[in-house]
């Protein structure tokens, strides 16, 4: 029998909803896993044993009384720890917020719990989502579960190295240039970065306020899928929430992906930036897979990637800047050094440079909207490579290594990254799935059928698999 | 309100910002630029985490 | 009829033109007569487009007597701000750097207008791209008040400003960014109106700043700006501010009184922008007219000028450098003396600033928008002083003495300046009324039953009498 | 009227006007950073065209 952490969301709901897998139980394996392996792995700062086994009687009392409110409802999830939760800290794995007790849900937080999942508690990430793998935190950075020696890759790393080693069933992240995707890629689950706008980011703690983005990662894309069904909502005290028509996320993943016009940013991968040969292979053999699902696969070419490096830089450290210049005036020693480095680049972007970095924006939004009249969805790399030995990705993110998840910040972009594989020392490879601004269900509709036509998803870090087991 | 930047200052910030202005402007501007920091004060005001800016990224709709 | 035919108004036009007993050509050939005799006191025109605009008289001459009938612009001349593309013609903004800038094709309110019948009369001095002046080293000089030639116009609409006043054009178009209608508007004794940031598209119209700048009508009574707001209004997808909003209607509400409209009194927007008691008496004489009429008028607070000002200021700036850096360093000699020195400091503003100033709007966005809620309008003045002396304007004025239209392109809220009384001096005195956003007819039903109410559209600035020797003399 | 736009940045007088106190390390790892950031600065420095617009604009409407 399948352990009850290797279930999907979508395996575990139907058994749920017939009563067969009670919440109750289902949270208490997932805490004495936690409990058991997170002293290695990291991807908890915080444990919430008492609120989630209430929460996990309360979603089993209802269930039984016959309110059974969804695919979520009794599943166990984790959260960022920059994702306001009411009455427990929230600390962005800083020194500065150690004593941060928010006084509201951030809407996220509101509308899965309403959904009836289960809070197991918060998941580690870089200081302030931009810090990098840092060790002279409150807290440790976060490791990868399919080798303990190597980095989960950040910002959101607890989140990744919680769903792959089985210690969440769903988890949340943010992605201001690659956070959700790049940890999924390096743990080898599904993270997606929604579309600017579709997902509220009111009560997380901001980093760059035109390239935040909230999203859901899970094993699975179909996971992500049910937990957009419940995360895009319209937020009016979000000012970038998007009042658009919400797609039926799990209704797009019954569609098929025959006759879609696939486009491969080949340049991305093989001029723009060096990637793994191990990388390069699994976007060939996964560009296979799709014209065996009968998508067309054509070549797409945008600007290169430092053009959309250079306007993320930009922007992103004159926001942060702006955001952090009090307390790092005042407080500097509560910073750790990387985020310290990193904030304090925004004190030397001039104003017309920031200016016209949202100029070039405009122009590569427009331009990417050209390309995607031709095609439905994009493929490229989401890493150049598999995840690197921990503390390795050293200290400033560079112009010399340019970043393929960046790209889809600036546009706003619905962005997906999916597990393509496996490297011969056994590291996730991954690949990214971008589509049309509020296509969200199509990029997860790929992904998922992707996924469903290949046996990747049948492979968790073997580590982890035993010990629990001894608790079924 | 702040004091009038010295020259010197006021040579490095031109340099900085890859400006050069003729002569019979520097000092000029040099006066102004007293009252630019002053609004510059102004617009650093306290404020928390999450206030946001005016604008708001859109990206094309569906 | 009392008016000569240089002074009539739009409506009145409208009316003769519909009626057949004004000939659009030999209304056109009229005012480019008296273009021709009196703008070398104002220099209100960079450029008279004489040919282009008798053949679009008679064409739309020609529909009259068919029968077609375009509107209420329908062979009425009107002007364009030299940032305003008209196709076939210079768009100079004012500048040698674009001495030689052909404009391929019209600005989407440049069509509007042709499409309504109007006849495009010219191109209208401005400040150096809207921004540097009143300056004397530029290719055209700067334009001159036509109640009295000594004094400024007020920027950046200056030429728009001035030759509505003059009797040039019954109406014409300006920009707006801190203010640049509605202080030429304020200046000249005319109505300038800056819709909400988004109401009329400004695709084809040089940039000053874009996330402040707005289009509007400039003309002689509120009737006309709002035949014009009419034409203008409309969502543009190539604009990537266009709003995509229903018809605001502004006309609709010209003849509903003012009855029980709630008015909200700024009596002062604080101690930077304090008026002189001729401003503030002719301001509170507004409210009581107003009140008188039915209104229910309260005094009511902003938050201070300054703060308005250090944001739009920082914004402003930030935005302008990033248009106009690659020219300034390459060719600064091509700009006048103030326009790069004002830009130039604008090179040493931190992109933080422009965040922080960004966050501060917000802000007051917000402010204005919770005290706006329990009203209609909003009236202040829309100068603290009338017209200064036109060599008189300080280079750095904006940062000492900021004005007091810049909280609306702030706001992004729509703002109308309208005369309300003459200085000893003989010089016009202006009230602002401000709205909510896309409020426009709720401004112009406040501002036209206070022109019904008053007698200050009788008084008209005697060019004819001022002759060069007036320059002279002041 | 020359382009010194490749001259360094006098680093430490831009902290100090923003009151930003850092140590060696952090110092030293700036100046790196601080080139990289004013090189992509340098590459978006284009000539656009007058109307090219920032991706952000005020809203005040909802659709």
């Amino acid at each position: 029998m399948t352990a009850l952490y290797d279930l999907t969301i979508a395996e575990a709901a139907p058994l749920l909803k017939a009563k067969t897998l009670s919440p109750v139980e289902l949270t208490a394996a997932y805490l004495s896993r936690i409990e058991a392996f997170d002293g290695q792995l990291n991807a908890y700062i915080r444990v919430l044993p008492e609120q989630a086994m209430a929460a996990a009687r309360k979603a089993e009392a209802e269930i039984m009384k016959g309110g059974y409110k969804g695919p979520l409802h009794g599943v166990p999830i984790g959260l960022k720890d920059i994702y306001n939760t009411r009455g427990i800290p929230t600390t962005g794995h800083s020194a500065l917020y150690r004593d941060h007790v928010p006084e509201e849900d951030a809407t996220t937080t509101r509308l899965l719990a309403e959904a009836g999942t289960i809070l197991l508690g918060k998941l580690s990430t870089w200081e302030f989502a931009i810090g990098g793998t840092s060790f002279d935190l409150p807290w440790p950075p976060a490791r990868n579960p399919w080798n303990l020696a190597h980095d989960p890759a950040g910002s959101s790393s607890g989140a990744g190295a919680a769903i792959a080693a089985g210690l969440a069933m769903g988890s949340m992240g943010t992605d201001t240039g690659g956070s959700i995707r790049g940890p999924a890629a390096w743990c080898g689950i599904a993270g997606l970065k929604p579309t600017y706008g579709l997902v509220s980011r009111r009560g997380i703690l901001p980093l760059s306020f035109s390239l935040d983005h909230g999203g859901p990662m899970c094993w699975t894309s179909e996971d992500c899928a049910l937990m957009m069904d419940v995360l895009a909502q319209h937020d009016p005290l979000d000012p970038g929430s998007a009042d658009v028509a919400k797609p039926d996320f799990r209704g797009s993943l019954q569609k098929d992906v025959k006759g879609l016009r696939i486009g491969v940013v080949r340049h991305f991968f093989e001029t723009d930036a060096e990637s793994d040969p191990e990388i390069k292979a699994g976007i060939e053999a996964a560009l296979t897979t799709f014209r065996d699902l009968g998508c067309e696969v054509i070549d797409v070419t945008l600007s290169p990637l430092s053009a959309y490096g250079d306007v993320a830089a930009l922007i992103s450290r004159s926001e942060a800047f702006a955001f952090h210049e009090e307390t790092l005036k005042a407080t500097p020693e509560l910073y750790g050094e990387l985020a310290r480095q990193r904030i304090m680049m925004g004190a030397f972007v001039r104003a017309c440079d920031y200016v016209n970095a949202l100029r070039e924006r405009g122009r590569l939004i427009a331009e990417i909207a050209t390309v995607f009249e031709a095609v439905d969805a994009l493929i490229c790399p989401t890493m150049p490579g598999v995840a690197p030995k921990l503390g390795e990705l050293g200290n400033m993110m560079s112009r010399s290594r340019p970043s393929f998840t960046r790209v889809f910040n600036v546009t706003g972009s619905p962005a997906l990254s999916v597990c393509t594989g496996f490297s011969a020392a056994g590291l996730p490879l991954n690949m990214q799935i971008v589509g049309r601004p509020f296509q969200d269900d199509l990029v997860l509709r790929v992904g998922s059928a992707f996924e469903k036509a290949t046996s990747f998803r049948d492979r968790r870090p073997a580590q982890w698999a035993q010990p629990a087991l001894a608790a079924e | 309100m702040s004091e009038t930047i010295s020259v010197e200052a006021f040579r490095l910030l031109l340099d900085r910002a890859g400006i050069r202005v003729k002569p019979e402007s520097f000092e000029d501007m040099r006066n102004a630029y007293t009252l630019l920091q002053a609004m510059r004060e102004r617009v650093r005001t306290s404020r928390g985490y999450d206030a946001e800016p005016a604008h708001i990224f859109t990206p094309a709709d569906r | 009829m009392s008016a000569p035919l240089h002074f009539m108004t739009v409506a009145e036009l409208a009316g003769a033109i519909a009626a057949r007993t004004i000939s659009p050509v030999e209304l056109t050939k009229a005012l480019i007569a008296r273009v021709a005799a009196l703008d070398g006191l104002t220099h209100a025109f960079i450029e008279v487009t004489a040919d282009l605009a008798l053949a679009q008289a008679r064409k739309a001459e020609g529909e009259v007597m068919a029968g077609i009938s375009r509107g209420p612009l329908h062979g009425v001349p009107v002007g364009l701000k030299d940032i305003i593309d008209l196709k076939g013609v210079r768009t100079t903004a004012h500048s040698h750097q674009l001495i030689d800038n052909w404009a391929k094709d019209d600005a989407a309110v440049t069509r509007k207008l042709k499409a309504a019948g109007a006849v495009i009369l010219g191109k209208l001095a401005t400040h150096e791209f809207a921004m540097g002046g009143p300056s004397f080293d530029l290719p055209f000089p700067p334009a001159r008040n036509p109640w009295k030639l000594a004094h400024f116009t007020g920027g950046s609409s200056s030429g728009s400003g001035a030759a509505v006043a003059a009797g040039y054009v019954p109406a014409a178009l300006g920009t707006d960014t801190g203010g640049s209608i509605r202080l030429p508007a304020a200046f000249c004794g005319i109505v300038g109106m800056k819709p909400t940031y988004g109401l009329v598209s400004r695709r084809g119209v040089l940039p000053l700043a874009q996330s402040l700048d707005h289009i509007g009508p400039m003309t002689w009574t509120v009737e006309d700006n709002a035949l014009l707001m009419k034409v203008l209004a409309g969502h543009d997808p190539l604009d990537p501010a266009s709003a995509d909003r229903p018809d605001p209607a502004p006309e609709a509400l010209l003849e509903a009184g003012v009855k029980g409209l709630r008015i909200g009194y700024v009596p002062s927007l604080g101690a930077q922008a304090e008026a002189t008691e001729e401003v503030q008496s002719a301001v509170a004489g507004v409210a009581a007219t107003l009140a008188g009429l039915g209104a229910v008028v309260e005094e009511v607070a902003l938050p201070p000028l300054a703060d308005f000002a250090a944001c739009g200021l920082m914004i402003l700036l930030s935005e302008a450098f990033a248009v106009h850096e690659p020219n300034i360093q390459a060719r600064p000699e091509l700009y006048g003396e103030i326009l790069r020195d004002r830009l130039l400091l604008a090179g040493m503003i931190d992109a933080s600033d422009y965040v922080q100033a960004l966050r501060l709007r917000a802000e007051l966005v917000a402010a204005v928008a919770q005290t706006m809620s329990r009203f209609d309008i909003m009236v202040c003045a829309a100068t603290a002083t009338p017209a200064p002396a036109i060599t008189e304007v300080p280079k750095f004025g904006l940062f000492t003495k900021p004005p007091l239209t810049f909280p609306f392109n702030v706001t992004g809220m729509p703002a109308l300046t309208m005369c309300c009384g003459f200085s000893a001096a003989g010089l016009p005195l202006s009230v602002q009324i401000a709205g909510h956003a896309f409020g426009e007819a709720t401004i112009y039903r406040a501002a036209q039953a206070y022109e019904a109410a008053t007698a200050w559209r009788a008084r008209r600035p005697d060019l004819e009498a001022a002759g060069p020797a007036s320059l002279a003399a002041e | 009227m020359t382009d010194n736009s490749d001259k360094p940045l006098p680093i430490e007088a831009k902290l100090a006007e923003y009151g930003l106190k850092v140590g060696p390390e952090t110092l030293a790892a700036l100046k790196g950073a601080v080139t990289d950031l004013e090189t992509a600065a340098r590459s978006i420095r284009v000539k656009r065209s007058y109307l090219q617009e920032p991706a952000h604009t005020l809203r005040l409407w909802t659709k």
